[in-house]
């Protein structure tokens, strides 16, 4: 039996402090992205400000999620700075 | 019509496209933004425009909708551009067509607005030194909000 | 520039003359109004416009001099054809230039809107028996009056 | 000594229908842009529509004026329907 996993990408300011555009993790505990964010933010360093001051969005599916918003096998989800296209 | 591209665009060719779009067409509103020198002395050089492939083009064609639900759009245009740009260089474009102007203002200035604070478009300021990522604006959240 | 003519405009053309307005110009908002054919069975053919020579031009400036003292305008553009004119001809172009979006979005709606109730224009409906003068809308005057 | 005298133009509805482009006139008795209503509506037919129900709009020297403004000689007078442009 397969770990099941999803695929999370990382976006302009993330992915280059993170040194991460994409990986693929095992889907967390709980499912929740709030808990994603929890588990990813406890390997230190840079990724301690996934749950820090400033604000992370999350997409999940390429569509707008929230913390609560559960995960499942095969996801795809990304973390990205607040926009500033236009 | 969505795009996002690389390459610069011809806004008088997208406002023909536009006028093509049927006799009940009565009105035309386009926006164009444009990389503005601000004059202050920061060193700015250019632009790099990051996006999320994908993803980007259904924001912005769920925003098209919206608009289209809320007020009469005939046809819808948005033209966004991502990579390196220079000081003048167009960034993005936005045309509506409809029966009525009220509609086409509306409509286009809607789209404008929400794509500011819900498409998935990073902005990075290029200076000799390298770069940094701009912000997000109080101001642009406010805007957009205010079409709730 | 203001330009009142019997000819057809190229709006590409107005559109970059706005671009060449300079470097601190980040936003061009334009609008454009065709012949719409309303698509009810009065059988009109077109429009035949008349105009005040001279007056109309005084007051088209002093609305592009109004939006100016409003909102950061970096320069406008009014077009307003007269004479015969066919279904899906294009009748009138405004184009505004400003460092921002917000502002040029709000002096190219304002001067749309209220040039259609104080630049001295009128129109004919012409159709086989003639034509006749169409009467200024209220719904016209109320947009208008809600930019004071 | 002349008379001084005013031009009078009239536009779109009201140049059809009173059937005159640009006339002179000698400046109203009273000075007033009522006035000069109040004698030209005086002509009957067509003309009475100056006073009647619909709208007028006036300009004196290319500027919209109101019933009140006062005259002097060698005004341009403009009379017209609501303006329809756009």
């Amino acid at each position: 039996m397969t770990t099941p996993t999803i695929t999370i990408r990382f976006f302009a300011r993330l992915r280059e402090e993170l040194d991460t555009e994409s990986m693929s993790h095992p889907l967390p505990e709980g499912q929740t992205v709030a808990e994603l964010l929890s588990t990813l933010s406890g390997r230190g360093g840079a990724w301690a400000q996934l749950t820090g001051d400033q604000p992370v969005m999350v997409a999940v599916n390429q569509a707008m999620a929230k913390p609560g918003t559960r995960l499942q096998a095969g996801d795809e989800v990304a973390f990205f700075p607040p926009v500033t296209g236009g | 019509m969505i795009s996002v591209q690389t390459e610069d665009f011809d806004a008088g060719a997208e406002y023909q496209a536009l006028r093509n779009s049927g006799s009940g067409t009565g009105a035309i509103a386009t926006f164009t933004g444009l990389v503005r020198d601000s004059g202050d002395l920061s060193g700015v050089t250019g632009l790099f425009l990051e996006h999320y492939p994908g993803m980007t083009e259904q924001v912005i064609q769920g925003l098209i909708d919206e608009a289209s639900r809320r007020w009469d759009v005939r046809e819808a245009r948005v033209i966004h551009r991502v990579g390196s740009l220079a000081l003048s260089d167009q960034i993005v474009f936005v045309g509506v067509c409809s029966a009525h102007r009220g509609d086409a203002f509306a409509a286009c200035q809607f789209i404008m607005d929400a794509l500011k604070t819900s498409a998935p478009f990073w902005k990075k300021e290029v200076t000799a030194e390298g770069g940094h990522w701009v912000e997000q604006k109080a101001s642009d959240v406010a805007r957009s909000e205010g079409w709730q």
